[in-house]
């Protein structure tokens, strides 16, 4: 874990010596291992990076990552890593952060950091539940959902992060899932590229409190069918050899699946996926099976000048080296008294 | 500039050796501006002098009521000045809500100078006067001096092709001249300064001084003609040296950046608005050019967070509130004090519980920093006294924020945040330097290994190659920082946590009796704001000739080490405190001695006459 | 202030004898009278009102309605409400706020309160300014705002209140104006029929801080071109002798201004306004001069089962009157020692 | 249920007075359901009991390390129990792990049951053992009865058609037949709740119950044939009564309950889950048919503004955390002080600071709970000393609350919400009324005209026609609640908020020893759940001819009025806490006493010896 990290990295190099505590089984170590392996293809340094989390089951990342790490407050990740991006806007910084963590406690510093574009890239992990605090529902959490705290079930509606991402201001929203092993890294990598706040939702299977929750999207036997991988420039297509897609219902600002071949549907009348537009990806954003597919992907990206470049304008004006001498002497409010 | 050519001395002037004057007005009347002016060239004249800016709650009251009524009291003399007064000498009221809630104050036989031209039937009835208090014998115990002054301004302006209502605007600057005839001050700063500001719009600088210039020479030949006297009020003998007038705020914000160049750092304050703790915010976005970033956060919580977020990463980071958001900020000061990072926690304190009386000064914050955290946590707590001593303070709190790796809170006041003061600005050779050395030997490097010393652990920031280290909120092992369950630890953990701030004691002066003697009998012991009313009570409590001391305490956690045998040796020790009892409880506490409160919570500060009148009592007829 | 308030109420029946204390020629007046107009056509009773604020100058407002009032602290107003709501969901309860109260400070309530869908008001007074503390910027002041705490202008992207209350999962979301006296009680009325959460947000004139800030808007001379009036089924016709209006970007899920006569257009090609359409409000909630007008009105209402409901129906099934007998001997793990 | 009919006894059983056993295990094991059932069945039997579960931070933590073993100790005898227990006289170990972690605590001569199917080179290692324990002289101070229980309980199991895995699970009932036989107790309990528990899972129930039976079989047959020895403990003498056991979570949660049937009100409790508060809110989320609301907030703030809320619309609203959500809640309490409102804020301690380490026990957030607050803040704090204590402490907590219009801080810990202890259930006619009188009556109705007794505003909740009132955090009128700036009117309420908190100490007993005489020469003056272990070493410190008493506070704001008549009598005050001296801090402060503290913060309970060792350190021999 010493020695400066340059030249070419492995996933080991990003790997430290603490037992990873996660539950047997849980989605969050298919991601640390999917990050561990993207970092090095990257090119990014270790003594450069930060991660920084909340507090949760998702937020122990930091420690199995050997990068500076910082292990904050419940909530409160957001705010943390806006003060380092400024008092050191070349660092990359990462936040990791759960369902409960970054919608619940956290919900203000996740829109405000978002609203800000602070150039940080957020790796949300939605496992629609409190896993740390061992099973009370969240903010995510369906109608409905029996825990510890709702033993009738919750009777709140669920909260979807991409979409108050989106009305937030945000200006990079993707999904991905923690099997996704081969998916991940380019998304993760074009959060890393994008100058500004880059939101990431990853949906996580908590196996020990609310274990398959997204199986009615990722078992194999349903996911061609339910999983719309989106490609920017292409069109919206899944299914079984792309053989549905996804089309504006006529004269509506709605969204509606079709079959190719069906009602003489073609590929043509297939909408073709805009990153760029914020109203799409509204859409897209809160799609459910079993009538539409669930968007997984770059959602939204649509770059806009971040916070520090504001900042760093106006310091680059001031120039920060003033001395101390025209501090307090400074103005002409000043008198002598003599001797 | 220099000197203090003064005008040309009338043979009628009165000598006087200080006054009090406290301008009053509505808060559109500008009487903060007024009594700036004022304090600008008194103390440019060279005296000593003291302010208490008191302004509504309102942004706006409604004209003429008693709640919108904004005032500023200056207390000026040749000797040194400790407080802004107890009670004026002179009342400068612009309307009667003015006079209305100025007059209880007022000494008998004191001056009241008011503008005739507001005391219609509707301003007097508003400031709730049964009856024209220039009719009945409201007035009788005071000289006054009735002038139109409305009238005169709008005299003096006439030429200037000014509306009406800015006409009306220049008010202030006529009774200012007046005033400053009156006290034989100069009025060239205020003609700069009017100059500057409106430098966009010369058409109202002009109408200012003009009218400024007419209050001045209606003073001049008044005096000739009429009953109106002048006064002179020597200079005060202070050391050479060059000086500016400084409020708390700008002291402060000042102090931090001295400090955080003192440790080689930049700042990075992260704030969120309150009242009486803004302007802080407001003078440091100025000052980016003095290596300072401000970032006004959504809440109070990502504020703190911020600044801890930034010093993590190798700036200073400082956060600034007042005790409801103090409050707030409560959570995540402990994780600073867990992962052992610098920060200073400015605390303005005004009145509460609660939202309380944000416009009013208290000190009721001190439970708040001593005391309020989850679990055991420990942190310095420092305490400005007067406006010039923010900077100090300020500087100190970075010293010790860096030294240490520790949060470290400042707690000032309202009141100082906002009371002016000349100051002897210091040489720029004469300011301390304590430059940071981050650790970036990866040999041996554990993020926990502790100065054998200071018992602070390294700071070692991202971006270092080969330091890489993972902290957090959980308890950590003693060396390597990685979580740790073990009970043990989690022992050492707590008392090397407690030892760590302990052992700063060492490294504070010790504390000294800022008047008396060891052997007297009493000792007044006091922190904050209290300083000028208790250090006044007492030097004229020993000219009565009772055996009574002043401690004031600046370093409250740790106290000085000297402080206990010192306090053992007074027969009684009394707390004057602008709270129910908090710096009593503390010192009760530390040194199981029974000292006894004297304890104000009105929103206001002490009188001098309050702390003398519990000396007498409790010292019986001078001994 | 005393005695029962039934009967036929008017304004003054609304009013307290607090001196009211914002600024001469704040736009806090004109919203004030609207309310106390509105509530007596309402027909609510006095002692089944709440108005909860938080801290601002708009948060003075419970002090001078002669209802229940809590003048509370600083962005919580949503949770407190929600706990009235929770203790006695009779009440009708209106929160006032300010747009740093709501958006910044308070953000995270405001959006669950939303989501949840308590069944509440939210007056939401947008100054674009932190009025009570003299000036500084809000979350919704614009980019380049100066501002004490931003001497060279803030470099950060407002929030715009509507579209996160969208994208939170708002069930009613409206706009107004504070010298819209005409128009502000319809939209009350609205926002009370409307069971759950409502979103009001005001456009006020903070004449003292950041006077004249929606004069491009409201300033007669633009008014009617910048105006655009909703309403439900009617099309999304503006300017004078509604000359302009909106229409969808074929082939885009954009709005676009286009007038009528111009370039072959008609009143068919205008789109109707469809208040349960979220798309559709998601576009109207931020479009702004000079491109486009602003909307005003019911932006989107699509009711949706109240929190309070949900809570409801599992304590009638629990009926909440068991005996304490049960509660503590209940269940098979007693024993008895015989004496 | 009735009865203890024990199983047939057999002629070899030792006649023991009290034991305490660990079961331990991975966390998988079902240890905490083992110690559960244990203590059930040996509540039934009828001995005094008090339990320690100490679970491991990690949710599911990797099978088979030391940081994922999970214990249950019981203490139990045939006389009053007071602690869970210094040292085990009987360890049993599920696995290797296990065994390490808890060798060190066993008493010397201790008996080990350890499940020797589990001793593999691969758990060996990962317990950290450097060789065998079996094999090398590890287990040499012990009486150790090496078990294959996973084989046995594989071969009890065999035939019910059950996975591998499945059978294996039933390890912890097969282990618990065998404990329940040594130790003379029923297994009805058991078995019925494992019908109900399984009640979907017949087969699942089934199994278990015939891995319980088989345990016990084997004891029985083993007794025969081998060495195994079986133990009596007698009967505790008890109260008749009827009785179960209960966690300080339960009669906690029924406190409240009952408290507010008391009070005639409806509970409304909002939270926001931690660790080890959780438990409150799903323990209460289960009582609607009691007349519970709960709310989940979205964070700690929301969680204490909805119960603010509830309580403003007549509702009792209670919010509960642990130390960081408490620290979250400062803001928000310090409103329902000045609003004077009515709430419950429970604290289930953990260890800190920041998220320190939320698993472990500690009592260390009384500071936060006196001091923790901006400005001058007082309300009335209470703490639990023992599981069933939580019951009563709820129950005062609501009266005071209702009855003097104050938020109510009620402390508690982690170990006590765990814990678990014998109950006598309390008539229903015997419990408390208080009910409240919420006002009604318009006329003369002044929202902070004051009862004359208890100076207690009156509750006048949305909703009552005539009543309409506002209220809010900013200083008010003394009578109408209207915005006042005035400052006698701060003082008034500053002075009359702090009136009505230390008048409540008219309204509470006075203070009692809970051992010894006020003519003692030394007092240990705890809080909290050191009850048990001062009790213990005072108790044991008297028979060794020490004269030593013994006071626990329940009442920590305001301190009932005798208390500092009491501790002066004494020559020496100790004051045992789990924290770094706060208790220590008020007393100290309160009485200007110089009590000493005896200070544990580790994260693990006092054990006997550490406060008894201490005792006789200061008194010297016996005299
Ligand atoms: C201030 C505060 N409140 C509450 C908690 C308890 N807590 C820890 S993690 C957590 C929620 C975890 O849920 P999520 O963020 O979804 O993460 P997960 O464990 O599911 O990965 C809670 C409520 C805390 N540590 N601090
Ligand atoms: C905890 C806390 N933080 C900060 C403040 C100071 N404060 C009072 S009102 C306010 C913002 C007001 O802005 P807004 O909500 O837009 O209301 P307006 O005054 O513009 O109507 C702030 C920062 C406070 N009272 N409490
Ligand atoms: S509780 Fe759930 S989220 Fe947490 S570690 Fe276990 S499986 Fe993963
Ligand atoms: S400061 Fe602005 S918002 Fe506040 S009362 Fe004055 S004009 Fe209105
Ligand atoms: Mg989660
Ligand atoms: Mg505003």
């Amino acid at each position: 874990m010493t020695g400066t990290a340059t030249g070419q990295l492995t996933a080991k190099d990003f790997t430290t010596d603490q037992e990873v505590r996660w539950c047997p089984g849980c989605g969050d170590y298919a991601i640390l291992k999917c990050v561990q392996r993207t970092l090095p293809e990257l090119g990014v340094r270790r003594e450069n990076t930060v991660f920084v989390s909340g507090i949760g089951c998702a937020a122990r990342f930091p420690y199995y990552m050997s990068t500076y790490g910082f292990h904050t407050i419940h909530g409160r990740a957001p705010a943390i890593a806006t003060g380092i991006k400024l008092a050191n806007p070349d660092l990359d910084v990462w936040i990791v952060t759960g369902d409960g963590d970054a919608l619940s406690i956290g919900g203000n510093h996740l829109i405000h950091v978002l609203r800000r574009n602070v150039d940080v890239q957020i790796l949300l992990f939605n496992n629609e539940i409190y896993g740390l605090t061992k099973g009370q529902y969240s903010p995510t959490s369906r109608r409905g959902t029996r825990s510890p705290s709702t033993p009738k079930g919750s009777v709140e509606n669920p909260i979807s992060a991409a979409a108050l991402a989106l009305g937030a201001g945000g200006r990079f929203v993707a999904r991905t899932v923690d099997t996704h092993q081969k998916r991940m890294p380019q998304i993760l990598k074009r959060a890393y590229e994008h100058r500004g706040a880059s939101l990431v939702e990853i949906l996580q299977n908590c196996n020990v409190f609310n274990d398959k929750v997204f199986s009615h999207i990722t078992d194999k036997s349903v996911a061609v069918e339910r999983q719309l991988h989106l490609e920017h420039g292409k069109p919206l297509l899944y299914g079984a050899d792309d053989s549905h897609g996804l089309r504006v219902t006529p004269g509506k600002f709605e969204l509606e699946a079709v079959t190719i071949g069906e009602n003489g549907i073609t590929q043509d009348d297939i909408l073709i996926h805009d990153e760029t537009n914020r109203t799409l990806a509204s859409l897209l954003a809160v799609m459910e099976p079993p009538a539409l597919p669930v968007a997984l992907g770059v959602i939204y990206c649509d770059p806009a000048p971040t916070y520090g470049d504001g900042v760093k304008q106006q310091e680059e004006v001031a120039d920060g080296e003033a001395s101390i001498e025209s501090l307090l002497r400074g103005g002409d409010r000043t008198w002598t008294v003599m001797g | 500039m220099e000197g203090n050519t003064a005008a040309a001395r009338s043979p009628q002037r009165e000598v006087v050796e200080e006054v009090v004057i406290r301008f009053a007005g509505d808060s559109g009347d500008g009487m903060q501006v007024t009594g700036a002016q004022f304090t600008q060239e008194t103390a440019i004249f060279g005296n000593d002098l003291a302010t208490f800016p008191d302004f509504p709650a309102e942004i706006r009251a409604p004209v003429g009521t008693t709640f919108g009524v904004s005032a500023f009291q200056i207390h000026f003399g040749s000797h040194e000045v400790r407080t802004s007064g107890d009670a004026p000498d002179v009342l400068v009221a612009m309307n009667p809500a003015a006079l209305k809630v100025s007059l209880d104050d007022l000494k008998v036989g004191g001056m009241i100078v008011l503008d005739e031209g507001t005391f219609n039937r509707r301003n007097i009835a508003k400031a709730g006067f049964d009856s024209n208090p220039l009719e009945d014998d409201t007035l009788a115990p005071y000289q006054t001096l009735r002038l139109d002054i409305s009238k005169m301004t709008l005299e003096a302006v006439k030429d200037l092709d000014l509306s009406k209502k800015e006409s009306l605007r220049c008010k202030n600057f006529w009774t200012l001249g007046l005033m400053l005839w009156m006290y034989d001050r100069d009025r060239r700063a205020t003609v700069e300064w009017l100059n500057k500001k409106f430098s966009k719009r010369p058409e109202i600088a002009k109408a200012n001084v003009t009218a400024l210039n007419a209050g001045h020479a209606f003073g001049e030949t008044a005096e000739l003609s009429s009953n109106l006297v002048g006064f002179t009020v020597a200079k005060t003998d202070v050391a050479p040296g060059v000086y500016r007038t400084v409020t708390g705020t700008e002291a402060l914000a000042w102090g931090l950046v001295v400090g955080a160049r003192a440790a080689g750092l930049k700042i990075m304050l992260g704030s969120y608005p309150i009242t009486p703790a803004s302007p802080l915010l407001h003078n440091l976005a100025n000052l980016k050019a003095y290596g300072v970033t401000t970032f006004q956060a959504e809440d109070e919580i990502a504020a703190v967070c911020s600044a801890i977020g930034a010093s993590y990463a190798g700036a200073l980071g400082v956060t600034s509130s007042s005790g409801p958001g103090i409050a707030l900020k409560t959570e995540a000061i402990g994780l600073a004090i867990s992962t052992e990072l610098p920060l200073v926690i400015v605390n303005t304190q005004r009145a509460g519980p609660s939202t309380g009386l944000p416009t009013k000064t208290e000190q009721s914050d001190l439970y708040l920093a001593v005391y309020g955290r989850n679990a055991d946590a420990p942190l310095p707590v420092l305490a400005a006294s007067t406006p010039t001593d923010c900077f100090e303070v300020a500087i100190e709190s970075v010293r010790i924020a860096t030294k240490y790796m520790t949060p470290v809170m400042l707690l000032t006041e309202g009141y100082l945040a906002n009371a002016a003061e000349p100051w002897r600005i210091p040489d720029t050779d004469d300011l301390p330097s304590f430059p940071v050395k981050f650790r970036t030997d990866p040999e041996g490097f554990q993020p926990f290994a502790r100065n054998a010393d200071t018992l602070a652990r390294p700071w070692a920031i991202p971006g270092t190659p080969g330091l890489e280290h993972r902290i957090g909120g959980l308890e950590k092992d003693s060396v390597t920082g990685n979580i740790s369950y073990d009970a043990e630890n989690h022992q050492h953990m707590t008392d090397v946590r407690a030892a760590k701030i302990a052992g700063i004691a060492r490294d504070i002066p010790q504390q000294e009796i800022q008047c008396g003697e060891e052997t007297d009998v009493m000792v007044l012991v006091g922190w904050g704001s209290t300083f000028g009313p208790i250090n006044q009570a007492v030097r004229q409590a020993r000219e009565e000739g009772h055996s009574v001391a002043h401690i004031h305490i600046r370093y409250i956690v740790p106290l000085p080490s000297n402080l206990g045998d010192l306090l053992n040796g007074f027969d009684r020790v009394l707390v004057p405190e602008m709270n129910n009892g908090q710096l009593l409880t503390l010192l009760r506490s530390t040194y199981a001695i029974d000292a006894e409160g004297l304890n104000k919570v009105s929103g206001k500060p002490f009188r001098v006459s309050e702390i003398l009148d519990a000396i007498r009592t409790r010292m019986g007829d001078a001994s």
